[in-house]
């Protein structure tokens, strides 16, 4: 084990890839300088600018021509800085790379690794600062990672590079610095499998990437006030686990699912969705979700902070929980 | 008056060049009669298929090439087994010209299993990767981003592939276009660009829409050698795309081709396209690149029952692919199911 | 009453809007030529093509036009052709448009709607099928609307036009020629009313747009069977009418959502959950989605069949629902 | 040998019409010593934003304009309070110029209930619709189609007004910039563009990923009038300024501004901007856009004193613009949840 941050964990993943398969490579702006985080410092200088391309601004043709060169057998790594800018490359992502293999009756693959830092972080306010893992969720076709600690970042990111199909991989700006133990020569994390982050067995709470925190904090303090609460941190949103949510659901019958995105057509509707299909006509149930509010981030602090998902509102939501 | 279908585009400098080039060689006749044949192969192709969708065995909607078949021939004479081409939502032309199989492609616009795509594709994204071709696409402009990734990808692996990228008129005013240009020639790819202007974009005018001074005049601008040609002049086209492609070739970066050329049928196989004059259609039909071609080489000596020959046997070869199509089974209703990905069940 | 179809009715709910108000006008491709679907027909010739303006294909400016035009204080109909295309505009559409008023404290409008014909027709397999309400609703800023009779494709879009905020306007391709009563000189229809389609006391559907035929259809089949159903057409999908539909599970206890979209992620999973937080503890509930499975969408009429949601799959669904 | 910060993107031939012009006529005193005033504003804004960041009073980053500040103000001094303009990240600039209340923008910085946009946008949002300033921009290039609908929707409407579009040198290589040249041509809409090239693109030179003849010969090759300028030079900026928005205003169609100009600090208020040398900064500050007009306008008698009385008053009006913001309420909480939309609630 060595402690390091989610920088450097996706840094040490990503340097063993590339050493591993000569067809891994980068592509997006000023990843040759290191990226916009640090994420790939020093990279260019030990594979090359071949493989390591900081490109236009051109977003639509970062992602088309990562397919591009999926087609044709590379394995790219595509950075897209933001999960905001992606937004500029949504046909590419979207009507390309997720389909291609359907619609050419499974000649083609797109083996590719689509790299977006999402969520708030510094004041970045409503462009710089959006959660859409709903969004790619809701794409056949799709993979859809989102790590919550250093370690999960290294062995997913090892899984989304190895993996033949497309993989949305979502990092948290916000938790850039945040240390963790991260095991040598990181194994890959078969996705679709949730990692209890917490034990605990009257309330279920089910949350991933930039929600963990929080939930892991309210989850000690309601422990305090008598409430076991287990923390299922999801780590892919698809595939997502969902015997192992189903399961801690069937034992507690309440369920609470946080997450930083806006509620309203949030990954979280479909994990309530499911468990309430799955359980269903069985003893009443207690499912609960908190996101943010249906509203763009805004920029001053107050403001962010009123909007924001804290400990204190996952502790107020457990409460309210538990209190049914 | 009708407009005279080749000239509503502004032409560059470079239209002449062309033509001096076409004219400073003997024409290859052996040459020539391989690119009649396959643009024989694709005029079959399409009119039988819009004969089977009046009559009601297609389902869907296609978008005939008939009248710009000159563009695929030609270029894809250039191409070797292992380039690669990225196509349009009227790719039938490219794929075939690049060697698909007839019989295959019939099959999937019947959305039979034996389609190139299983059924999953249809005319719209038919694709054949075991001849490098790269896939129809349904998104305007939408190939131009995967072709120069495609060409970084066998940068990359140390191939000396090329790509040819086609794509129509109504294209150069999306955004991939530029970021698409602007990239090949930033990192010098093996990319030949080729613009075939058939005049419109669905039902309007192209020229109605494109300012400036056309689409080799844009590419010039990002540092792309280009040039405008006839695009129902096989034998032009292929003087230029053969410079061209060995450009591209050996490593110079690059080239753009404009080809002029016109649809005469309408968008869709629905579109009655009652936006335009009889007598335009007449002027262009006159302009047909298989009478063009085979008017020249008769001229030059050639007996006219080879040509008669070449395109009985290729009408003859998709009859043969359309009674395979509708011999063929349908998809299993389970096959739906595959092919999506290979982590999380569908259902 | 006059019987017109779908076109019909947009047609004429469009024409007496730009009668009514000078600053409303279209901008999209072939609009000048009456639209991919005929729902411009002569237009042109009574407004001008000043008012009726075809463009370039250029979906992110003709997206990011209409919002230009909007802040200078104009009404602008943007036609998109289909849902799939203007995934090539969905910076213009999620970062910018659903955002100005937000992000600039108020001084901006985007007034203005964004018709998007979606869902399947014709056999036009993945890149032209696609239902994407799901991912709208989840936009903070953005209204979105899907009507699923010619009577509400005139009414919402009326109320559309003279809406303030910006509203996704999603017409069914498939229903373009289906025919319908529409009142002379329609009102406006409010957003977030759902309609009852169908009175039924014992277990409720919940439905819209596209899907709304197979529904009825199905609900009839039911009711041969001695099952009651009520089917509410929700129309619009933000707002969406929380209340008609709590109301009526509180009553049925049983509740089936069905759309064309794919299940996962879809806006089944948003009534389901919201569904359950508001009766969370109440006695057993019977919750259940029927959308399209996660793939994308085939091209062979065979392969489409088997991945519609048809009416048959509807009675399937509530034959299974209520055994429960 | 470092770079010279003003030669790496290729010159059009147009770049010495610019300085004829400019030199084809007298300095108007009066307009240039407004244009110098609003330079210090701009410039005395973003330092004091800079030390509020150091010392921890302000939230989030900005994108200082430090070196750039001729192009807002020489494009302003040809726009009327009527005229519209659209910006970008890096957009204190263009808002001071256009005649925002630095007040109400430092206010918006500090994240304040008194901000321009009741701290809800931050330094990337910064928008006063009274004035015509349509927004800041956080997405690259794209304020260019929100300018040319701008611009269609005044068409419409019969107005007079004229937009005035910004960018840098990396939002020529994305998609908007394409599609919105086109549009305007197409349209003869009344816009005019100005690529501020400041010679990167965030950590990025914008030559390296920049292919072909530059930015104004993208912009003539889409039909648009277009001309390299010195953006370091106020007086050569303004002379073409004027040129090109009266032809704009007279209906001639959209025009293209490409202004070489250079970062002098990092990206953001975070950069250190270690991808570059010493010497090629020092170079950069040497042209200094404010000492070089007063040092010009003092070679023809204007005395130093003047520039210094300016000066001075636009740091006190910055100061005090400070002080407002830091002495005004914090927005309330609940105000996080208006201004969203009037239908549907947002919890
Ligand atoms: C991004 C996008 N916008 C719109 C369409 C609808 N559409 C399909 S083909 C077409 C016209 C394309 O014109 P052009 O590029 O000249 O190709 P052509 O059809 O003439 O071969 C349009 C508008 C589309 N498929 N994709
Ligand atoms: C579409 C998009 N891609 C990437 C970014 C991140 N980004 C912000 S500014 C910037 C550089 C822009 O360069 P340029 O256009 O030259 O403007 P400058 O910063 O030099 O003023 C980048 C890449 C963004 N904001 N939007
Ligand atoms: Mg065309
Ligand atoms: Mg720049």
């Amino acid at each position: 084990m060595t402690r390091m941050s989610f920088v450097e964990a996706g840094h040490t993943a990503l340097a063993e890839e590339m050493r591993r398969d000569p067809a891994v490579w980068v592509l997006g702006e000023d990843v040759a300088h290191g990226g916009l985080y640090g994420q790939y410092k020093g990279l260019a200088k030990e594979f090359g600018t071949q493989r390591l391309i900081s490109t236009p601004i051109s977003e639509a043709t970062i992602m088309g021509a990562g397919l591009g060169a999926a087609l044709v057998g590379t394995r790219p790594v595509i950075e897209m800085r933001m999960t905001d800018f992606a937004l500029c490359a949504i046909d590419e992502l979207v009507n390309q790379i997720a389909k291609v293999r359907y619609m050419f009756g499974g000649q083609a693959r797109a083996s590719l690794v689509v790299r977006m830092p999402h969520g708030m972080v510094r004041n970045s306010a409503a462009q710089h600062s959006q959660c859409l893992e709903a969004w790619f969720a809701h794409v056949p076709g799709l993979v859809v990672v989102a790590p919550g600690t250093p370690a999960d970042a290294a062995g997913l990111l090892k899984a989304a590079i190895r993996s033949d199909d497309p993989v949305v991989f979502l990092e948290p700006k916000a938790l850039w610095q945040q240390e963790g133990e991260v095991p040598e020569d990181t194994e890959p994390i078969p996705f679709g499998t949730a990692r209890i982050a917490r034990e605990g067995g009257e309330t279920t709470l089910v949350t991933w990437s930039t929600a963990l925190g929080p939930a892991l904090q309210a989850a000690e303090e309601a422990a305090a006030e008598g409430m076991a609460v287990e923390v299922l941190d999801l780590r892919s949103i698809w595939p997502w686990d969902v015997e192992a949510v189903v399961e801690s659901v069937r034992r507690t019958r309440r369920l609470l699912v946080v997450h930083e995105a806006v509620t309203t057509g949030g990954f979280g509707a479909e994990v309530l969705a499911t468990v309430a299909e799955r359980l269903a006509g069985e003893s009443a149930l207690r499912l609960r979700r908190l996101g943010a509010p249906r509203v763009p981030v805004p920029f001053s602090p107050r403001l962010e902070d009123a909007i924001r998902v804290d400990a204190p509102d996952v502790l107020d939501a457990l409460r309210t929980l538990c209190a049914d | 008056m009708p407009i005279d279908p080749s000239s509503d585009t502004p032409t560059g400098p470079a239209a002449d060049s062309a033509a001096e080039r076409r004219a400073a060689e003997p024409v290859d006749v052996k040459r020539a009669l391989g690119m009649y044949r396959v643009m024989c192969r694709i005029r079959a192709f399409e009119e039988h298929a819009l004969e089977l969708l009046k009559a009601g065995e297609l389902p869907g909607v296609i978008h005939p090439s008939i009248g710009q078949e000159a563009v695929p021939a030609a270029v894809c004479a250039s191409l070797e087994p292992g380039d690669y081409v990225t196509s349009t939502h009227r790719g039938h032309g490219h794929a075939l010209a690049k060697g698909a199989d007839p019989a295959a492609m019939m099959g999937e616009l019947f959305g039979r299993a034996s389609g190139a795509c299983k059924g999953k594709g249809g005319s719209m994204h038919i694709a054949d990767f075991s001849i490098g071709m790269l896939g129809a696409n349904g998104i305007v402009a939408a190939g131009i981003p995967i072709a120069v990734g495609a060409a970084q990808g066998i940068k990359l692996k140390g191939e000396a592939a090329i790509v040819a990228c086609f794509f129509g008129d109504g294209a150069v005013n999306r955004g991939p276009f530029l970021e698409g240009l602007n990239w090949a020639a930033v990192y010098r790819l093996p990319v030949l660009f080729v613009c075939e202007d058939n005049g419109f974009a669905a039902f309007t005018r192209g020229a109605a829409t494109t300012a400036g001074y056309g689409a080799a005049a844009r590419a010039e601008s990002i540092g792309l050698r280009a040039e405008s040609v006839d695009g129902n002049d096989v034998l032009e086209l292929d003087a230029t795309v053969r410079e061209f492609a060995a450009e591209v070739r050996g490593g110079e970066g690059p080239r753009f081709i404009h080809a002029k050329t016109y649809r005469v049928t309408g968008h869709t196989s629905l579109d009655k396209a009652d936006y335009r004059s009889v007598a335009e259609v007449a002027l262009a039909l006159a302009r047909d690149p298989l009478k063009r071609l085979a008017r020249e080489l008769g001229e030059q000596g050639v007996e006219a029952e080879i040509f008669e020959t070449i395109e009985a046997k290729e009408r003859d070869a998709i009859q043969q692919a359309v009674e395979a199509a509708r011999a063929a089974p349908w998809p299993e209703p389970e096959s739906a199911f595959e092919d999506v990905q290979d982590q999380g069940a569908p259902r």
